[in-house]
């Protein structure tokens, strides 16, 4: 996130070394990856180096982007059903001590429920895989959102409170106007942590719950490369999964960074 | 000395891993120097990257020694205990589904996923009419999906799962052994490295015979010792289970049928795995060219270790 | 004159058990302009939120006019920190329902009135702290509200401005029949504005005296000079000071 | 959380409360659960009712036991680590935009590799079984606590960070007397997530390193009963993972209440 | 006298382009009481949060003490909500390696002297707003500074309080030869206590006028009803009216 309250205060320099700063710690970390691949002469089918990876990153690229792209589907549905449910759910948890004791619990079971385990139910109940992927992937989302959001709702000061109260706000006003903007903080970081969650979570719902063949997702490739011992074609497969993660990361810091960076004390350089 | 010897199979403890509990059980293994381990599988266990890290000397496998040829990972296949793939589809009774052909008609086939992309699956679709990737639907190991759906069809072991399906819902489900259909791979083949075979080929040799006794001992003498450490490594398994493995193994001759007869248990043949190769290569599941001859090697087997002990 | 807001005998305690308030009883008439004076720590806020219906009575009963029209500025200046002055000030409007486009020009009007037309873009943390006061002021008036409460409105402001304001908020007293609940910890302020004055002691806070103020209209700048307001002022000076001694604190 | 600001506050009314509402919530939920399975006829395979499951939690409870304190086990050693690690990382990320730019694509890589594909990887190079299980359910619960932390530790108020700096405060007090206490509020909920997530990352962990037989955990059990077609024992083990999970989010919420009950909005009464 | 904190044509431009301070210069001298005076958002904060060097100029130079001994009383109270009183008082001293018992006493002393001892185990959120300020009163006071930056520190207390508060600083300041700048907004409180008055200009903040203040010594509950008092309240009133209008604001 840019630190200057201002996009004007962000000179190019800062924003090149955004982009560059990264990509060369990355590249840093793929010749100590490439040096330890010659150094200990690990072989190709235990470790593949950067090389292989890219080889076969360019040769599977036919099969390795389609499935990326369902994937990534996949991700950004449960995401937002997370954003939304979580949001939503958290909203409701709020208005009363008592809903809270009572739903808490369910909320706990659905996050230490494993996938694997309940997915046949899922894949029972379900209309169709697709459905089912996206349920499993939102559970396993959503719980990081509801937290946050509960934490940042409870968070908000209560003089604003007041003042809301005294001005006869609504419930729904003092929603919108007061204790969403509020959360903002705590919802953002809910955001980030649910961005990478539910890519793995699509990867993992793959795995329980999978469609395979021409419509599969990277999970289905990465286990057929496994099981088939392509290793490069693996490590390939979990290179894209690792640039989308590295790409939804930006993404839901760069969505936190727009919300708060006029005004919260967290994205606002400090003045000196 | 003994010689060391780490050997993983591919699922929990059950009666298709009997020979080997056996030959640890009753000694064979030690009569032959050597110090075995058994490190169980199970759905995820990664016993065969393991083996291709090295800190496995012997796995449970199938014919997934193709796909190391092809990738240049040197794992040969040494043995093949297994003669007949005990794989089966599995209907409900009441479907109407009278062979392999006719399951196209299935709402889905539940099944895993190296099945679906190097087993029967490619097999099926290339050999029969009418079979679709859409079809498939991933095994959790858990019935339930099949069980709730009457026209589901589901994958299985001729020695397991018909079994607990029965007991759980009350009816013996159809099944289509697939070997019967003309699938003909080897299975539980033992896999071991290459640098192995080359440098410590007495080793493999002293493996392959031990675990060959211990089968014939499994099948045919007192297995009740081995049954003992199957229970012990995995708790869950029942007498009941075991007894039946054990039975349906021998109906179906899935350890000791065709060559396996004259040369012993374990033994392979250059034909079956050129002949499974030019099927799975029609089917695209391998590429053309491999060279088979670093996927398996039939030096270890078909001496006819341990035929006599059928005759107990 | 009608009563709008009354205390009678109300206590408040606290979750941590401190007595805020004792046995308090204050009437405020329609129309007038309390100021309530008293050390810190006397109760001034925690009345002032009872008053209006922010804070329940541990003990006692509190009257107060249903239905909205009051104002409130916070002892402090409770801006949302993720909108701008202007969002700030037309947060009542907004929560009655009013359109940006309807009442733009009202809520500049308020913002002018307290000097910060200019910064109406403005986040709260670019503000300085009187700046920030005086937003919560233009936000408590841009409702024309029939009922004022003040918590040391004007405390961070310069003697200038002050006196502007104080002038500002004659006028529309004057103008509007609006009552005001003043609290100000200056003798002089008090003095000048209000038409009653009630001075607490110390916690926990009760009414320790209440003095009417004679003459409430015609309040100008030479009014500051005059005789009866430097009689005034000694007077409240002599109260509170009595006030903070007698409780021997 | 009790609301009360201080313990004294508390009613007893409102302990019981905080016990019997979420008690009650859940019996009301067991109620649904058997209604459902008797209204439907659904067959103890598929969905077996509560009773079943009691029944299977009672004979079975010498192995479930057992292989639940393994679980549990692991899961509060990887919340530990994940705790100490995430908050460490934090705290250096914060120090510099750079190092932050540097090393987060790394946190996102972590997050974002399914365990699964990288299993194999760990169990080559950990000395023991035991440590790849934890090397696992570690990457699972730590980013949480990791994003979190960062959030808090951005979010102090930069007033008090001028008063520090005022007060010649070392690099070391400003951590210890400012951010950390002023990141707990983030940090708690960091927790919280990563308290369910450790659990489930144990069971991700022992699914995908396989260890097996004697010393195995719930995963195993779960997995095995699947198989077995014994729904009322996969259900037994769900729930004893679900009781585990509900008791760890209990503990959590009990750790944020006294980390925060005297001074923080979230854990504070608002007065009225 | 030797300068203590020098500005030279200091400038402020904050992120968003304000210019809060415009080649503003001003010399502190080591011993003197001086008071800064001006408009609201005229850039006195600004100008103390730069002699702390807590902020950068934009240009020009700000020299100042190295070193520590720098007390601050921040506009607003910026307590450490999850320390209690006596915590947040202590801070300074923990700060610098004291233990709680060593400097309990002293502590304590500074709590008593802003007649807060009573509170020193509750929490900020548990205070008024006066009460609040006291205790950051007493923070900057523990760590006897030899340079105490003041922002508006007794705005929001009763002139009770106040003059009492207002008595303890100057026979603190008689006492150790302390240097104080003072930033208040009440003309009689910087006239009564500083040895020289700095009257700003508004936005963009500079130095409009410079008074000296007679009398330094001897000012006691009696100064504040003799005549040369009165005449510098007026001569610093005028010099602030004039400040404002000259700009034209
Ligand atoms: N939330 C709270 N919890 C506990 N005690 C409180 C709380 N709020 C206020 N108090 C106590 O109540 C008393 C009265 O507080 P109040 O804020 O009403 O004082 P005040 O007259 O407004 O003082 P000031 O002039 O300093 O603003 C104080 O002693 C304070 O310590
Ligand atoms: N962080 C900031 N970003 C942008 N502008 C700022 C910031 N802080 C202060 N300003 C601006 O700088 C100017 C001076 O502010 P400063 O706080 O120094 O005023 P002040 O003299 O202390 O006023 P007051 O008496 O109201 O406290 C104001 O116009 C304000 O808008
Ligand atoms: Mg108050
Ligand atoms: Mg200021």
């Amino acid at each position: 996130m840019p630190p200057a309250p201002r996009p004007a205060g962000i000179s190019a320099r800062q924003r090149m070394l955004q982009i560059f700063v990264p990509l060369l710690a990355l590249g840093f970390g793929l010749v100590v990856w490439q040096w330890i691949v010659w150094a200990y002469e690990i072989p190709r089918y235990i470790l593949p180096g950067p090389a292989d990876t890219a080889i076969a990153l360019l040769t599977d690229s036919a099969t390795l982007w389609p499935a990326l792209l369902v994937t990534l589907r996949i991700t950004f549905m449960a995401l937002a059903m997370a954003m939304v449910g979580g949001v939503f759910l958290a909203v409701i948890i709020v208005q009363s001590r008592w809903l809270e004791l009572a739903l808490s619990p369910y909320t706990v079971i659905l996050q230490v429920t494993p996938i694997i385990a309940i997915a046949p139910l899922i894949l029972i109940y379900a209309p169709d895989t697709q459905t089912a992927l996206m349920i499993c992937a939102f559970l396993v989302a959503f719980f990081p959102i509801l937290s946050n959001m509960i934490q940042g709702l409870k968070s908000v000061d209560h003089h604003l409170i007041d003042l809301f109260e005294l001005y006869g706000a609504s419930r729904w006003q003092s929603l919108v106007y007061l204790r969403l903007p509020a959360s903002l903080p705590f919802l953002m970081v809910g955001l980030r942590i649910a961005g990478g969650l539910s890519l793995i979570a699509a990867v993992v719902a793959e795995f329980a719950a999978g469609s395979a063949g021409q419509g599969s997702g990277l999970a289905f490739r990465l286990i057929e490369a496994q099981y088939r011992l392509n290793l490069p074609r693996m490590f390939a497969a979990l290179v894209l999964l690792c640039g989308a993660g590295i790409a939804i990361y930006g993404l839901t810091s760069f969505v936190a960074w727009l919300a708060l960076r006029r005004w919260h004390e967290s994205a606002v350089r400090r003045e000196g | 000395g003994q010689d060391k010897v780490v050997f993983g199979t591919n699922w929990l403890a059950q009666a298709e891993h009997g020979g080997f509990y056996q030959a640890l059980a009753d000694g064979t293994y030690e009569q032959y120097g050597l110090d075995v381990t058994i490190r169980q599988g199970g759905p995820q266990a990664p016993n065969r990257q393991l083996l291709v890290a090295g800190q496995i000397d012997f796995y449970i496998g199938g014919m997934t020694t193709i796909d190391a040829a092809a990738e240049g990972v040197p794992i040969v296949a040494v043995a093949a205990i297994f003669q007949k793939d005990p794989q089966v589809l599995l209907a409900h009774p009441e479907a109407p589904f009278g062979d392999v052909a006719s399951l196209r008609g299935a709402s889905k086939i539940i099944m895993g996923k190296d099945t679906f992309f190097s087993g029967y699956w490619p097999w099926i679709k290339s050999t029969f009419e009418g079979f679709s990737d859409e079809l498939y639907e991933p095994y959790t190991f858990n019935p339930a999906p099949f069980l709730a759906d009457p026209m589901a069809v589901q994958q299985g072991y001729v020695t397991s799962e018909p079994f607990e399906i029965e007991r759980q819902a009350g009816w013996a489900p159809k099944m289509f052994l697939l070997a019967d259909y003309g699938y003909q791979p080897y299975s539980t083949t033992i896999q071991t490295g290459q640098s192995l075979v080359e440098e410590n080929p007495d080793l493999v040799q002293r493996f392959v015979d031990a675990s060959a006794i211990g089968w014939y001992n499994y099948l045919y003498g007192d297995n009740s010792e081995a049954n003992a450490l199957i229970l012990r490594d995995n708790p869950d398994m029942s007498e009941g289970q075991i007894a039946f493995g054990i039975e349906k193994l021998k109906q179906y001759g899935i350890v000791v049928s065709g060559d396996a007869e004259t040369g012993g248990i374990g033994c392979m043949s250059d034909a079956r795995w050129s002949e499974f190769y030019r099927q799975m290569t029609e089917a695209g599941v391998y590429k053309a060219g491999i060279d088979l001859s670093r996927a398996y090697t039939t030096a270890f087997t078909c001496k006819g270790v341990g035929v006599e002990l059928m005759a107990q | 004159m009608p009563k709008l807001v009354a205390m009678r005998a109300v206590s408040k305690v606290f979750a941590d058990g401190t007595l805020a308030l004792d046995q308090m009883s204050l009437e405020v008439e329609t129309g007038e302009f309390l100021s309530l004076l008293g050390p810190s720590g006397c109760g001034k806020s925690t009345a002032l939120r009872l008053m209006a219906g922010l804070a329940e009575p541990s003990s006692g009963v509190v009257e107060r006019p249903s239905g909205g029209g009051i104002g409130f500025v916070f002892q402090e200046p409770t801006l949302m920190p993720w909108q701008t002055v202007f969002g700030n000030v037309f947060l009542p409007l907004k929560l009655r329902g009013f359109s940006k486009a309807e009442v733009r020009e009202r809520v500049m009007d308020g913002l002018q009135s307290v000097g910060l037309a200019d910064f109406a873009h403005s986040y709260p943390r670019q503000l300085s702290g009187g700046m920030k006061m005086r937003v919560s002021i233009a936000r408590a008036l841009v409702t024309r509200p029939s009922l004022l409460l003040m918590d040391e409105p004007f405390a961070a402001l310069d003697e200038i401005t002050r006196h502007k304001l104080n002038d500002d908020l004659l006028a529309l007293w004057r103008r509007s029949g609006l009552t005001i609940v003043f609290v100000t910890h200056s003798v002089f302020e008090s003095a000048f504005l209000s038409s009653r004055i009630v001075v607490m002691r110390p916690r926990p806070g009760r009414v320790f005296r209440e003095l009417a103020i004679s003459q409430p209209a015609q309040r100008g700048a030479d009014y500051r000079v005059s005789e009866s307001y430097r009689a005034d002022c000694q007077l409240v000076s002599e109260a509170l000071q009595g006030a903070i001694s007698a409780a021997g604190n």
